[in-house]
């Protein structure tokens, strides 16, 4: 899974020899001044051949990326404040999708996402984002208690997917990803969803009817993981680069087909070569959103948000 | 999404019959005099196992005779992302799908009356694609829950599907909101909304309009589930229960109201609809 | 636990030598008609006798009869039509506590209630009556139900208490019924209830709030079972009949104190004893209770609903 | 309600006490500066166990100084069976808990603020009868709720009850419901209702107003659980684990939102309030 490793190793080198001839001239005692700056020209370059047209699958390797922002990084750099709420009231807490009391800029909302972990350890504990019917279910209740509250609804999303388990079939996966849609649909606050990473199917969809719904540049939203496209369509999970090209997975695709409202720019290469200005961006993209739908009644917000998805693949569109 | 690969039991209609006065029972091997066997219809007397039905063949032994009127016929297949797997295009796909079936999409909506109660319906066929659900089977199927609220008339859905469509992309997985929101519209206007999930509801399919029913009523032995078994194999390394993922496991688990033999269906439906009150 | 037959074992020894001497008359050679009608007379003195003025802890007995009509009779005998609804939507279907629609005399309603089994096999699967989180999660599912089809409901309480077990506490017995209190306190349509044999506690009132409560004559319904009321008060389990008799159980006391506005006569002596009359009494004050509150609209249905419990020990009551 | 038998470790404030200078904490027994101990108040730093406060230390580490008006204060005990259990009548047993208390009643409700936001707050007291539910606990929580209601302000309950108050009977189940009906009105109303769970909090007390909040806080290793842990014992024939029915058991399976060690506990209360907009 280190593909992400394979298109941007070159860039990685020069940005190692940048920080070394850094650190050396820290000392004083030697100078390589022109020979960063040379460095950094060639990297500039390199960046701009490399991203500028990146291929569906490498946006999906960098949406991957290890050192992507992950919802906690957003918790702990653009939010003021973050007071978690714990638990579905019916069967236990899923740390793969948590949600709470969230202050962004002079804002008060609720905050739900998936949470992926960065180590073995976290990601055992968040099941690498992969949520349970009771994630779905804790978030089902922390939107009906914004609705209860008159707060906005902010919904990050990254997961591979809802998780495949034994358990989560047994306890409703479905039951929970389906009345989670049929709720969002009526809900009377103000619904802003962005897709930060993984934007993975019913799992990600399952908390992701929004008013708004925003994309990282970088990020990725499919139906199915090109992967498991390539495997059942090309009969060969190795043909996943060809299945990402055709599922039209990256922002700009979603934007055209109308699934994706907003774009937020991402530094050239990816959230993760600029965590503070990709993260600085959001904050920008979600006071605007917060701002623009406060206007609305609750009626007029759930009328416009059933017009929005009723038009999604109306039939004449295509024609 | 895996109806592509899916070894099926149901080989489909001529091909489980022996000579032309017996069928056999494509999963106990009973040979099963063909007047039993299409009266039934198409279930096996012996293990209650029920062949998949064509849209217009549950339409006939749900619905009053001559009461149907089919809406939107000519809503059919979109390829908004101009796919392709490299051998074959989805357009490709569809059109032979369209040939095969005779229908335009993978599921058939109307009007028509159960037992004299005016009803809207839409009922899916497995034949069209897997029952996968595009842009033009979420269109139909919110087009009936529209009706079903303009008209104040109870709702029913047979599913039978694999999922999502993957050759439309995100547009499909998007009909799992767009269909879900007009079921919630019906709940929030009293208006009852009935599922009937059939062999196979899986995927999207299942975790949208199927499962967000008052009253879920299953075919005996239907596959209902999220994910694939495979997947759940491959993820937990461990053996799966045998009736994993049935309708009879479904129902111990909690998600399945009732579980109606095909030949009771019809009056199932006819006397949940007589508590509704207008 | 054979109780219940220490008390009128003396009158089953009658009702034998009755039938005994009934069918050796039948043959025509001999008859006993004389004795028959001394051993009547007998039988009615002692039945008046007996049960004229019953302990409570006889009381207990009679309602806990092996013999007593359950839900299931009341079903078959009573209502014309009952489809079955299964399920929590969340986890599972508790057999001890079930649900559907029914149909009685001309009208249509929501039934639920404790199922008890008679048969050691049917108290394994029913739990005898005692009910899970997942059973009263089924109930509040399916009086939303009738909420939406505007049918009342109809609750027949018979358990020993909500399931004192690990699962049950894990999976959130005390939120399960809290929330089935604060959701029968606003349910727009009426709610009929009979305490037809124990009332047992929590797990009683989990499922009933009524508009109209209705017991059964011998029935009993009690904050606590005798026998745990002795064992802490009396710190002796034995002293069951006294705790009994302290805690006011019985259907007189409870219309007293406010709690239960209606008596079904049972026949002399119990349910068990002619059922029959027992469940044609009960389908009277169903139907009745039905009409009556047929008439109000959910707004005061649920007004009327929220006086009358707020003024169950309303201080100003007792003094 | 199973509050009388309970080998409780809560001793009451002297008995920790080694001498003058120091308390002995009542679980781990490590001995703590009472200054300390009482600063806290009353937990220990080293196990974190947290020693049971009377409704009036709660109050004064949650209410703005000055600010707390009582409601009700002379509502007080009924006794609608007559109640006595052979030795002891029930009268006589609260006139005792009235003397030893100086309350009229489990609960003290009121109007106050926290952090300057005006709340309506019920505080129950454990050494009342055990915090036990009894017609007047109830009539004092609903009028609390109906306050809160009418004036469109939070409404916050502290409990701390072995649950129904077996002595009054139906009277003490059935204000398990009266209660829940004042907290569905305030959910209805849109009007915050925050639970906060101490030690302990069992039976009818669980099973209404303490988990049918927006919010549930409890303190850290409270007993919470319905049914209790002998009888259970008894009824499954198994052991218990260890942290069964503590609050961070209940955390982890889903019905406990916040754990907030007790100093940081008004602050918790505080930041979540400013969180409704009214
Ligand atoms: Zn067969
Ligand atoms: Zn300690």
């Amino acid at each position: 899974m280190d593909a992400h490793q394979d298109f941007d190793q070159e860039l990685k080198n020069i940005e190692g020899k940048i920080a070394e001839l850094t650190r050396l001239s820290a000392d004083d005692s030697v100078q390589f001044g022109t020979e960063i700056a040379q460095l950094e020209k060639k990297k500039a370059d390199l960046e701009k051949t490399l991203y500028a047209s990146l291929s569906a699958w490498q946006t999906v390797q960098i949406a991957r990326h290890p050192q992507r922002p992950l919802l906690r990084d957003y918790i702990e750099n653009i939010f003021s404040e973050f007071i978690e709420l714990h638990g579905d009231r019916r069967f236990g807490d899923d740390h793969g999708l948590i949600g709470g009391f969230a202050t962004i800029g002079d804002r008060r909302a609720v905050l739900i996402g998936h949470q992926k972990g960065r180590t073995v350890e976290d990601n055992v504990k968040m099941n690498f984002g992969m949520a349970s019917p009771d994630g779905y279910r804790k978030a089902l209740r922390i939107m009906k208690l914004a609705e209860k509250y008159r707060l906005p609804v902010i919904s990050f999303i990254d997961t591979p997917g809802a998780y495949p388990g034994l358990d989560a079939e047994a306890r409703g996966q479905a039951e929970a990803i389906a009345t989670n849609l049929a709720a969002m649909a009526l809900l009377e606050v103000p619904m802003l969803v962005i897709v930060s990473g993984e934007g993975g199917s019913g799992g990600a969809l399952g908390i992701g009817m929004g008013d708004t719904v925003m994309m990282l540049s970088y990020a990725v939203y499919s139906v199915i993981s090109p992967e498991g496209c390539a495997s059942i369509l090309w009969r060969d999970g190795a043909k996943a680069p060809e299945a990402a090209d055709a599922l039209k997975i990256t922002a700009e695709s979603l934007k055209k087909l109308g699934v994706v409202d907003e774009i937020i720019p991402e530094p050239l290469g990816g959230a993760h070569r600029d965590p503070r200005q990709t993260m600085e961006n959001v904050k920008t993209a979600l006071l605007k959103g917060l701002k623009k739908h406060a206007r609305f009644s609750p009626k007029k917000l759930v009328e416009t948000r059933y017009e929005k998805y009723a038009d999604i693949g109306r039939w004449k569109n295509w024609w | 999404m895996a109806w592509f690969r899916k070894k099926s039991k149901h080989k489909g209609k001529d091909e489980g019959l022996d000579d032309n006065l017996w069928v056999v029972c494509p999963d106990c091997k009973t040979h099963v005099h063909r007047d039993e066997w299409y009266a039934a219809p198409k279930v096996c007397p012996k293990c209650v196992f029920h062949e998949r039905l064509s849209a217009r063949e549950r339409l006939d032994i749900t619905i009053d005779p001559g009461t149907f009127h089919e809406f939107n016929q000519d809503i059919s297949t979109s390829d908004p992302l101009q796919f392709t797997d490299g051998k074959e295009s989805y357009f490709t796909k569809a059109e032979a799908a369209k040939g095969r079936t005779g229908l335009n999409e993978a599921v058939v909506t109307g009007s028509g009356k159960i037992d004299d109660q005016t009803v809207t319906i839409a009922v899916m066929d497995f034949r069209f694609l897997g029952g996968s659900l595009g842009s033009g089977t979420g269109e139909k199927i919110l087009l009936g829950a529209d009706y079903a609220l303009r008209h104040r008339r109870p709702y029913i859905v047979f599913s039978a599907s694999g999922g999502a469509r993957m050759h439309e992309g995100i547009v499909s997985l998007m009909q799992m909101a767009k269909t879900c929101a007009g079921i919630a519209r019906l709940h929030k206007a009293g208006i009852p909304y009935i599922s009937v999930l059939t062999d196979p509801t899986t995927g999207g399919v299942s975790a949208s309009f199927a499962m967000a029913g008052d009253i879920h009523i299953a075919e005996p032995r239907a596959l209902i589930g999220f994910a694939g078994r495979r997947v759940i194999e491959q993820t937990i390394r461990q053996k799966l229960p045998a009736d994993f993922q049935t309708a009879e496991y479904l129902l111990e688990h909690g998600f399945i109201d009732i579980i109606a033999h095909r030949r009771d269906m019809r009056n199932t439906l006819s006397r949940v609809l007589r508590y509704w009150k207008r």
